[in-house]
């Protein structure tokens, strides 16, 4: 049934749809309506689940991470500062190929204060060993954490979904929630092969010298590739059960495209909007969106980019000293393709800062009267 | 180069001997380096300690695969850890031994010196835990000739901070009694 | 041969712990009183490292490494999830050092007492970070040498006292224990788990190369610890204390002799512990009088 | 004591990454890891001497005193701590200087 929800409660209706044995997570703005709708859940009986209220982020994974070595499906949520005090345990929870699934609300890292929408975050935690996507709205934030459990439980990775803090989290928009039966049907019970098991007595995590640590590492490189394959299929058999269809990354207007943007995150519905703005100005502009940030799309985009004479890369994120993050990511991709665009970063929207369909004419504008710089500070003000 | 493997035990103290052997053979103005294997170091269990001494600066890091020189603090040692097997050919191996313990000592020099004796008899370590490294130092110098024996006094004290005249004694002791096959 | 405590043996000879450690034979013991229905959790310490590098393993339970602030909310998620795979029956042992629980693990013991989460946790504790090379920590005694606080600025601070601060939780049991003492460690390990909550264990663990004392005297320093009342033994039921007695107690130097440690310990630095010994040791039988 | 189940030695057990379980998981007993070798002192049971009382059994932290009539030392494990010559009520048991 569609109900008007936030982008918290989306995730918290997707979560209670997964049937997560163990919820573990501790507060923080902007993700407080997700713990607190999945405590109402719990409270009402709505949903069969030990909610253990932790003291700090890092035992939130720790408890998510025994309870699914003990072979339950598991459930968190954070942003920002607390992401970044999970980062300890991101490494384990991924090393011990659990497939926790994770809401993190993009939220820009302090200090100055702040709790405005910022990929920084998410993105510094891009080689803990987690898929990670980057949701466009609320429907699609319901849709990928059912999907994630899947393809999550399958590759034996975690994975870790993104919204924009305000822009998602504590906005409301008709989201279509699906009806349990039919994610029991569509979503498998959580059955692993490796786990905490008395009839089993064995050791997880035991030293490692220089002999195997090195091909445990690739095992979860291949996982990682794998995980490309799997978020294909299990986005078309959403699309079979629920009529939506997702895929790593989602071309609009492409194909013939000679300005290809490329966004990610709540940014993307905008973009869409100039795209068809300069349609209509007879420009053939298309866009992007990257859904998937790991595993990395670098084969699906080389399809996608030939044709393009220039390519636009939208970040709200920076990594200091460097540039955007997705800029560098996709410019790495194309590397060594020969019919390449001439590829433009934006970083744009830090701490929350809005991005407009007019603000993405203006760099569009910007590049095809050769102003732009290869990688520029859209909006600062100089 | 020489490069030297010390076979021991936890609390044996091969790890503080490769460091000494490293300062003995720097005093002599050659270009050094000296590492342990960090593995599992616990009271007992087999540890590894290697030193490098070269003529010109040393490039190559990491285990030594094949030393020519190995050092075996516990004789026990020889055999469970089938020493032989990673030397070459005419290298020399120094064990803290009463007796000669290697079948085929005709590939290889080896010196055999009791080392715990000598130790014990200074109480260097205790009785369940003998610490011979200074000692058989005296008799790898005599043995090899790869550094004097006063340089290895003489670099002692940075590394052994209790007992040191009993420890240089102790050296001196191995280099006098150590005894090829 | 009548035996004094169970026979089943859950850890496996093979390990590499040191000569003497008296931490392998709590696990010994624990394990003996908790039974094969038992899940480990294990954050870094010795035991990681003691218990085998992969593909082996010293025990014969399930158990999972953990990061080293993890012990206590990690067992929380997995005492969690066999809750609701409807396996209540398994113990869930949360087994760390003395580093884990009263340094960088407190943080999340303490939320596990809070919740009164339904696990056993055990500190082994040896006073000191072994493992990485007897570094000092907030459990090291006052006066006793370490990697970092060498003898001539030994430890000035007195050992934290991690079982008020437990107790200050209201948990519904915990009690101390020693290696010397297995029938009395088993029993206290067998009531706690007859009891639902968060009960926490804290076991004196001797050292040899950590405390500098040779190895055959493991189990005599668990007992003069006892005896002195450095370590004394008690159990804290619902709020309510009970001390084992021992009869008049040995001068603390008798225990502080042995250890290579304390070695530099002038008279007046032997006297000050054991003022603080007979202080605390007070203390603690007046609250088995008052509680 | 049950005898403990006899594994091939764990570094011949994978070739490559393909045999690897997916994380580092253990189940080979260390008992396949022989630390008699570790001894330098060796103990010595004095059966005339010996009322088995097994506190020897009971304060060995390997586990390589066997809980029998009487009892015996099992040297492949031993490490040579000396905890059961020193516990010993009836000093039935010598630390001797061989690996035994």
């Amino acid at each position: 049934m569609k109900l008007v929800i936030t982008g918290n409660h989306a995730a918290a209706y997707a979560a209670k749809l997964c049937r997560p044995h163990v919820i573990s997570a501790y507060p923080i703005t902007p993700q407080t309506e997700v713990v607190e709708k999945l405590a109402c859940m719990v409270a009402d009986g709505e949903l069969k689940s030990d909610f253990i209220k932790v003291e700090s982020e890092h035992s939130a994974m720790a408890a998510c991470i025994g309870a699914s070595a003990a072979g339950s499906r598991s459930f968190t949520a954070t942003s920002s500062q607390g992401l970044a005090l999970m980062h300890e345990m991101l490494f384990w929870a991924a090393n011990s190929r659990l497939p926790i699934v994770m809401i993190n609300v993009n939220r820009a890292m302090a200090p100055p204060w702040t709790v405005w929408a910022d990929q920084t975050d998410s993105l510094a935690q891009r080689d803990t060993g987690w898929m990670q996507f980057y949701c466009e709205d609320n429907q699609e934030i319901l849709d990928t954490v059912i999907q994630a459990y899947k393809i999550a439980e399958k590759v034996s990775l975690p994975a870790m979904i993104s919204l924009d803090a305000f822009f998602l989290s504590h906005t409301s928009e008709a989201v279509d929630v699906p009806p349990q039966a039919d994610v029991d049907r569509f979503l498998p019970e959580f059955n692993p092969e490796y786990k905490l098991d008395i009839n089993n007595p064995r050791a997880f995590g035991g030293l490692v010298t220089a002999e195997w640590y090195y091909e445990f590492r690739y095992k979860i490189h291949q996982a990682m590739q794998d995980a490309k394959r799997e978020i294909n299929t299990v986005g078309k058999e959403y699309a079979k059960s629920f009529g939506r269809k997702y895929s790593l990354i989602e071309p609009y207007k492409a194909d013939d495209a000679d300005f290809l943007f490329a966004a990610s995150g709540s940014m993307v519905s905008v973009v869409r909007d100039a795209v068809d703005k300069l349609r209509k100005a007879q420009k053939k502009a298309g866009l992007i969106k990257m859904r998937t940030f790991r595993p990395f799309p670098k084969e699906e985009l080389i399809k996608l980019v030939p044709g393009a004479k220039n390519l636009c890369v939208l970040d709200r994120n920076i990594s200091l000293g460097n540039e955007g993050i997705f800029f560098t990511e996709i410019k790495a991709a194309l590397a060594n393709i020969k019919a390449k665009p001439m590829i433009y970063g934006f970083t744009a929207g830090l701490g929350g800062r809005e991005v407009s369909v007019n603000d993405v004419m203006n760099i569009a504008k910007s590049i095809e009267t050769h102003k732009a710089a290869e990688f520029n500070f859209y909006g600062l003000k100089k | 180069m020489n490069e030297i493997k010390f076979y021991g035990r936890g609390g044996q103290g091969a790890v503080v001997a490769s460091i000494v052997l490293a300062n003995a053979a720097f005093k002599e103005g050659k270009f050094v380096q000296a590492f342990p294997f960090y593995g599992v170091e616990r009271r007992g269990a087999p540890v590894a300690a290697y030193t490098r001494i070269d003529t010109k600066p040393i490039r190559s890091r990491g285990q030594i695969k094949s030393p020519d020189i190995a050092v075996v603090l516990d004789p026990y040692l020889v055999t469970a850890l089938n020493i032989t097997s990673a030397l070459k050919p005419g290298s020399t191996i120094v064990i803290n031994s009463s007796k000669n313990i290697i079948s085929f000592a005709k590939n290889f020099n080896v010196y055999i010196c009791d080392a715990t004796a000598i130790a014990v008899k200074r109480a260097l370590g205790d009785r369940t835990n003998p610490i011979v490294n200074t000692t058989i130092l005296g008799a790898l110098s005599k043995a090899t000739g790869i550094v004097k024996l006063e340089s290895i006094i003489s670099a002692m004290p940075e590394k052994v901070y209790v007992k040191l005249e009993e420890n240089i004694e102790a050296a001196k002791e191995a280099y006098k009694t150590v005894k090829k096959i | 041969m009548k035996l004094t405590i169970p026979q089943q043996e859950l850890v496996y000879s093979g390990n590499a712990a040191c000569q003497g450690c008296a931490g392998l034979l709590a696990m010994r013991y624990c394990l003996k009183a908790l039974g094969d229905k038992t899940i480990v959790v294990v954050p870094a310490c010795c035991w990681t490292v003691l218990s085998g590098a992969f593909p082996a393993t010293a025990f014969n339970v399930p158990m999972f490494h953990t990061a080293f602030e993890t012990a206590a909310s990690c067992a929380c998620g997995v005492k969690a999830a066999l809750r609701m795979q409807g396996k209540d029956d398994i113990n869930v042992l949360a087994w760390a050092g003395d580093g884990g629980t009263f340094d960088i693990g407190i943080q999340a013991l303490s939320g596990a007492a809070e919740r009164n989460d339904d696990f056993i946790y055990v500190c082994y504790d040896n006073e000191a970070y072994m493992n990485t090379g007897i570094q000092r920590s907030s459990s090291t005694p006052y006066g006793a040498a370490t990697s970092t606080t060498p003898s001539n600025m030994f430890k000035n601070e007195y050992k934290k006292d991690i079982d008020s601060i437990l107790a200050a939780h209201n948990i519904p049991y915990m009690a101390t224990a020693s290696v010397a003492y297995p029938e009395d460690l088993i029993k206290k390990v067998q009531t706690a788990n007859s009891i639902r909550g968060l009960k926490f264990i804290h076991i004196i663990a001797p050292c040899p190369p950590g405390w500098r004392y040779p190895s055959e005297k493991t189990i005599a320093l668990s007992r003069l610890a006892v005896l002195t009342a450095v370590f004394p033994l008690y159990e804290v039921k619902d709020g309510k204390y009970t001390v084992r007695k021992t009869g008049d107690k040995k001068p603390v130097a008798e225990y502080i002799k042995h250890q290579g440690r304390f070695r530099h310990l002038k008279k007046e630095e032997i006297e000050y512990i054991q003022a603080e010994t007979d202080k605390r040791f007070e203390l603690l039988l007046k609250k088995e009088q008052l509680l | 004591m049950k005898r403990q189940k006899r594994h091939i030695k764990p570094s011949k057990r994978f070739k490559s990454h393909k045999d690897l379980p997916p994380m580092s998981v253990s189940s080979v007993p260390t008992s396949v890891n022989k630390t008699g070798g570790w001894r330098v002192l060796t103990p010595v049971i004095d059966y005339d001497k010996c009322i088995s009382c097994m506190i020897c059994w009971k304060f060995c932290p390997e586990i390589c005193i066997t809980a029998e009539d009487k009892p015996k030392i099992i040297l492949e494990y031993c490490k040579g701590c000396g905890i059961c010559a020193f516990e010993c009520p009836k000093k039935a048991i010598k630390m001797i200087e061989a690996k035994g």
